[in-house]
């Protein structure tokens, strides 16, 4: 065990003595990673808030665990004393995804849950608006699935300039066409 | 009323917006320069002006928005037919044997009214600010600007821009020189009049997207346009004719409303913008200060 | 018979018929109070140019009820204002509780004050005195329970100025034996100096507190918002006059304007009314600063009506005959532009059941009338030129620089500058601007609510290009009651010694250049495009219901920034400190006066013992 | 209706009035916008020609799009290009105008800008160089001079299509309508 990480290791002794089913993993110096189940995870966050010293919110993520069937929810905490980045991963089922809104606990958190829910179609409980965001009215499959064909989608709804249809360097076009040479660039070595 | 005095009467206004409107070219020329860039040509403003003109299409919010543009041109031309204009040999006196200063003082603020309600029915809020905020500067600068004509009548015991003008009989016995604290208040105060840099509250393109006229495409940005060199015209005159003795001929008329002119631009071009409260009591310091002066040592 | 007293035994007959009468049907009472008040002021017209007197003997007391040019002057804006008023109340009493109270209270008050007009002596004066005060309070009072501050302020206020009033008579009895106005200007001289100080300072007490002096107003901008506005109307436009009419009768009829012989003069005015012309500049510019800031329509009115009874004030204390006529044609200005802004909110109250700038707005389309009304209104308040405004504050302007009173003249055009703030705040928050939903149905007030005002926006047009008659009716009352010589004036043109200034041209000028701006500007192009309420410049941006676009709310946001240091202070706030202060102090008294019969007792023995040990002293 | 146009169109005082007389308005789209301040300030210096920024749709002339269009915005520069008054111009700028650019198969930018508002002149490059706009502008003046940038005459003719594009990719058609 490297002696820089003796922080991290507290932590982590810390929180499995709270909550024993929470995977911890010290990644790297300063870095924590915590697995964590759904069910209860308002309460997991606000004993890192409260007791932990995680105050800062930093973000929420999502990835499409398309072939597991998943989505994995990530908050990045930030504690401000110890200088650690806690970042909490949730798993929750593709098809029924939902999970409780932290925006009593960071008012900020909502702005993030409205994006997730608006790119991913999470379920957000207790969320005061889920409105559009960044999109308006959009009806189709929400796009940062990995399920959702952007190109298809692209095809059916916006008219393509003619030359575009193979997605080319142009220049390898206009060679061809009118016999323009290329010209070389110097290459980094 | 002669024939030539309505001559006069129908030409002064076209001559004065060109004026105006020359000026304001040749400050946009100005500031290029101190900016180290060409700048457009001096008569770009009057390109503006036809192009505003022949503008196909105008949206209206209703009445008091149509009738705003106009009842300002309208104020700022009453405004000039009470100003005396050229007082040589061939005088222009147009109507100002039939009023004074305070007259004066007061026909000018018709037109800002008029536009401030042509503004409000707009609806756009950005136009009520700009104009809350003019409104706030023009109680801000009037006091110097009053101070400074009080010191003007009681000092000639007249409240006639003719007989201010008939006292100024030589160079030395100009306003600026005998009365150089009036001046300084009243410069002060024509600093916001114009609303050169340091006091663009009201327009303030980036902050409330050009304020008052926000709403105003067309034809009436066009003669709110003329309107804006129109009075910058008569303010000029009417300082030369307080401070700088009057005009004896239209290149006299010229050089000293244009060296009035330079005043504001040469402070405003290397100034940011005030806030508007600033503004405001920017005007109850300094310049009231000096007024007040003048005032004691007018009254001694 | 006499007319004077016909007149006044009609409006008094007609409130308590009224009253009493009916009570059997809406029509009745306002037709008998109305029916009164046009017969009464027919018989007042007839009073036009003589000058009758009405002598009685009462509890061996002369009563004196005269009739001169003054009193004719300030009659025809009673008069006039009252019918007025009365014809608007038609409708917009309608269908509200008490009616005949309210007819009652405002014929009372009317003839209230023709009586104070009329009066003759002292006696009788404050006799009417007290009675409009009280039937005006008793319209204040018409919204019960929300006008009870309001209520019990002017009370107080009033009460205080009745007393100081009441001393001033007592003392001038005292010394002359006689009420009549007469012996009052002849013996005014053999006055002592600290007795004519005592009688100026009781009676300005008297009369500002009605007139709503600086330091005495602060009854004023509740009691106007609260009171119904068709009585606001004339309460600002004509019943504040009353002490505008004391302030004339204090300078130039008690004093016979020979106030310089006893005291000082500084600038050529005597010293009691340099003083006067201070307090109507600075009540001119702080109640129009506290006016500004104002978010009610009435209260800002109110204030507004404050700073330009100021004016009036300040042209009466210059004494010289160009700023007492800029005062009296400054009154009729108030009374009509007052009369006409206060009944064009009334109307908006009306139909939209507030008068909050932040809740109103954009109804000019809805209310084009009113709009029109209120248009001219500030424009007059404001004394830009080409409407009667201007002439008055000309003339005021003219007076104040010919005597070379220039600190006075910098804060009276520093708050003409600031009026035109109230004014924009005024107009815009109600008819400009974003329209709320809920008043997009809203409809123009009746005629008999749209004829009165109309009727007064006409007539600032007519006085804004030809003052002459009333400047003739002007310098009549200066020849023959004040006894100053009237300034010169032609058809339309005022003259002063510094400068003229030719109403007449002006109107033309502007309106042959706007006629023929607008001609040309309306048949160059073809029709511009009417766009909706709503389609303006936001980004892009459709705006949505939940958008506030009415930028109403803390309308000169920067402007009380910068003065802050001078909004905070506040009489109102003084009074009620002082007044508690005072409370404080009277339970102190307590100590003394500790409700027990034994150190009462003891108190006669110790003050017997005091008067038996020095009684020879004091012998 | 068309011959009044057509008048307009062709005077010739009125087109050279326009022509150096270009008020742009300062409406920010995409990566271009920085751009733009290049062009206007002391290096390349628009002023000379004319142009001129203003802070708002109804004064302005010349609509900027600089750069891709994301659906959203669309929405506002369609309501934005609808409240200027007319004569006005739009000028594209940059690939992502043209052809949808390096955005080419993004789900939420549009790929072509004359299909939903009448263009004038395109610029090209990712991005174009102050050089490259300054040039647009010219060739747009040009335009002007002949009276051939009718574009927003072209919009007030086949607004049904228009519409129809732009109803295309904005869903819930909630814009005022466009009535001259």
């Amino acid at each position: 065990m490297d002696s820089k990480l003796i922080k991290e290791q507290e932590i982590k002794r810390n929180i499995n003595n709270a909550f024993r089913s929470a995977e911890v993993t010290v990644v790297r110096r300063r870095r924590i990673s915590v697995r964590f189940r759904a069910g209860i995870l308002p309460a997991f966050i606000s004993y890192l808030k409260e007791y932990m010293g995680f105050v800062h919110l930093v973000m929420i993520s999502c990835v499409d665990w398309l072939e597991d069937n998943q989505f994995e929810l990530v908050y990045h905490l930030w504690s401000y004393e110890e200088h650690i980045h806690a970042m909490i991963k949730i798993r929750l089922d593709r098809d029924n995804a939902q999970i409780k809104s932290l925006s009593s606990l960071w008012p900020h958190a909502e702005t993030y849950e409205r994006e997730i829910h608006e790119m991913f179609g999470v379920d957000f409980e207790g969320h005061p608006g889920l409105t559009d965001l960044i999109l308006e009215d959009w009806s189709d499959l929400p796009p940062m699935r990995r399920d959702f064909d952007t190109r298809a989608f692209v095809a059916e709804t916006f008219e393509w300039r003619k030359g575009r249809e193979d997605a080319q360097d142009v220049r390898q076009t206009i060679s061809a066409r009118y016999g323009e040479t290329i010209p070389e660039f110097k290459k980094d070595k | 009323m002669s024939p030539m005095n309505i001559i006069w009467m129908i030409a002064m206004p076209f001559i004065g917006a060109a004026i105006g409107l020359l000026y304001i070219g040749i400050s946009r020329n100005i500031t290029a320069r101190v900016q180290n860039r060409f700048g457009p040509p001096p008569y770009q403003n009057i390109i503006d002006i036809i192009k505003l003109y022949s503008k196909k299409t105008a949206i209206t919010h209703g009445v008091m928005f149509h009738l705003g543009p106009v009842l300002a041109i309208t104020g700022t031309i009453s405004t000039l037919m009470f100003v005396p204009i050229l007082t040589g040999n061939y005088p222009i006196y147009l109507f100002s044997f039939q009023g004074d200063l305070i007259l004066l003082m007061y026909i000018m603020v018709f037109g800002c009214l008029a536009m401030a309600l042509g503004a409000g029915q707009s609806g756009n809020p950005n136009s009520a600010i700009g104009v809350s905020r003019g409104l706030t500067q023009m109680f801000g600068y009037e006091v110097p600007f009053v101070i400074a004509l009080i010191i003007l009548m009681v000092r000639f015991d007249t409240s006639s821009v003719l007989d201010i003008i008939k006292a100024q009989d030589t160079v030395a016995h100009w306003n600026i020189f005998r009365s150089p604290f009036s001046f300084i208040a009243a410069i002060a105060a024509f600093l916001g009049m114009m609303g050169n840099k340091p006091f663009d509250i009201v327009f303030a393109p980036a902050e409330i997207s050009s304020g008052p006229p926000s709403e105003y495409g067309g034809k009436y940005l066009a003669l709110m346009q003329t309107n804006r060199g129109l009075f910058a015209f008569v303010k000029l005159v009417l300082y030369t004719d307080l401070f700088l003795g009057g005009a004896g001929d239209f290149i006299t008329l010229i050089l000293k409303t244009f060296a009035l002119f330079l005043i504001p631009l040469f402070i405003g071009i290397v100034n940011p913008r005030f806030r508007t409260e600033q503004a405001m009591t920017f005007f109850w310091k300094w310049p009231t200060a000096i007024g007040v002066v003048g005032l004691v040592l007018v009254l001694l | 018979m006499n007319t004077i007293p016909l007149i006044l035994l009609l409006l008094f007959g007609s409130a308590l018929l009224a009253y009493f009468v009916g009570k059997i049907n809406f029509v009745l009472k306002v037709g008998i109070a109305l029916a009164g008040l046009l017969v009464s002021s027919y018989f007042f017209l007839t009073l036009y140019g003589l000058s009758e007197k009405f002598i009685f003997h009462l509890a061996g007391f002369e009563l004196t009820w005269q009739i001169n040019s003054l009193s004719w002057f300030f009659g025809m804006l009673i008069f006039g204002l009252g019918i007025l008023v009365a014809i608007y109340s038609t409708v917009y009493m309608r269908g509200k509780e008490r009616v005949d109270f309210y007819c009652f209270a405002l014929c009372t008050t009317i003839a209230s004050m023709f009586g104070i007009v009329v009066s003759g002596d002292l006696l009788s004066f404050f006799f009417f005195w007290e009675i409009m005060t009280w039937s005006s309070f008793l319209l204040v009072i018409y919204y019960r329970y929300e006008a009870q501050t309001a209520g019990i302020k002017y009370f107080v206020m009033s009460a205080i100025g009745a007393y100081s009033m009441l001393i001033a008579i007592l003392m001038i009895y005292a010394r002359l034996g006689s009420f009549s106005f007469q012996a009052l200007s002849a013996g005014w001289q053999g006055f002592s100096l600290g007795t004519q100080i005592a009688i100026i300072i009781l009676f300005v007490m008297a009369f500002g507190v009605k007139a709503a002096m600086m330091p005495l107003h602060t009854w004023a901008p509740e009691a106007y918002a609260i009171s119904p506005s068709s009585f606001t109307s004339l309460f600002s436009g004509v019943l504040s006059k009353m002490g505008i009419y004391g302030f004339v009768l204090l300078f130039y009829v008690f004093s016979a304007g020979k106030l310089s012989a006893s005291f000082v003069d500084i600038h050529g005015t005597s010293l009691p009314g340099y003083i006067l012309a201070w307090f109507g500049a600075l009540s001119a510019l702080i109640a129009t600063l506290i006016a500004i800031v104002q978010d009610d329509a009435k209260k800002l009115l109110a204030y507004s009506s404050v700073g330009q009874l100021g004016y009036i004030i300040l042209g009466l204390g210059l004494g010289s005959s160009i700023g007492v006529s800029g005062a009296l044609f400054h009154a009729v200005n108030h009374t009509i532009f007052k009369g006409m802004l206060f009944l064009a909110v009334g109307a908006v109250f009306y139909r939209t059941g507030t008068r909050k700038f932040s809740e109103l707005g954009g109804l000019i389309s809805r209310m084009p009338y009113t709009f029109f009304v209120v248009l001219l209104g500030i424009i007059t308040i404001a004394g830009i030129p080409p409407l009667s405004g201007f002439g008055s504050k000309w003339l005021i302007y003219e007076a104040i620089i010919q005597k070379k009173m220039v600190f006075l003249a910098v804060v009276t055009f520093a708050a003409s500058t600031a009026s035109f703030m109230y004014c924009y705040r005024l107009i815009f928050g109600i008819f400009l601007g974003q329209r709320d939903e809920k008043y997009d149905d809203v409809k123009e007030v009746p005629w008999a609510m749209r004829g009165p005002m109309l009727l007064l926006s006409l007539f600032t047009i007519y006085l804004g290009f030809y003052p002459y008659h009333l400047l003739n009716l002007i310098a009549e009352v200066e020849k023959t009651v004040l006894g100053i010589h009237p300034f010169a004036y032609g058809q339309s043109v005022l003259f002063s010694r510094f400068g003229s200034v030719d109403t007449m041209t002006v109107m033309n000028v502007v309106a042959v250049v706007f006629v023929i701006v607008f001609v040309l500007f309306s048949l160059l192009y073809k029709r511009s495009r009417k766009v909706g309420l709503k389609d303006i410049h936001t980004s892009g941006e459709i705006p949505g219901e939940e958008i506030n676009l009415h930028y109403a709310i803390d309308f000169y946001q920067p402007f009380s920034r910068g003065v802050g240091a001078v909004l905070k202070r506040s009489a109102d706030r003084l009074y009620m400190n002082f007044a508690s202060n005072m409370e404080g102090l009277f339970d102190m008294m307590r100590y003394i006066y500790t409700g027990n019969g034994q150190t009462y007792v003891m108190y006669v023995i110790v003050f017997l013992a005091f008067v038996l040990a020095f009684s020879s002293w004091l012998i | 209706m068309n011959d009044d146009l057509d008048r307009q169109n062709n005077n010739i005082i009125a087109n050279w009035a326009r022509k150096h007389s270009l008020w742009v308005l300062a409406y920010g789209t995409g990566c271009g916008a920085i751009e733009v301040p290049p062009t206007m300030t002391s290096r390349y210096d628009a002023e000379r020609f004319g142009i001129t920024g203003m802070a708002t749709p109804r004064q302005a002339d010349v609509l900027l799009i600089t750069g891709y269009l994301a659906i959203k915005t669309l929405k506002r520069v369609i309501r934005t290009y609808e409240q200027m008054q007319a004569p006005k111009y739009v000028i594209g700028f940059g690939s992502c105008t043209i052809n949808g650019g390096m955005y080419w198969d993004s789900y939420n930018t549009i790929k072509r800008l004359d299909d939903y508002i009448p263009v004038d002149i395109f610029i090209n490059g990712c991005m174009p160089r102050p050089e490259g706009v300054i040039d647009g502008f010219i060739k747009l003046q040009e335009r002007i001079a002949r009276g051939q940038a009718k574009g927003w005459q072209h919009y007030q003719e086949n607004l049904d299509w228009y519409r129809a594009n732009q109803k295309k990719v904005i869903k819930n058609w909630t814009m005022p309508d466009y009535n001259w």
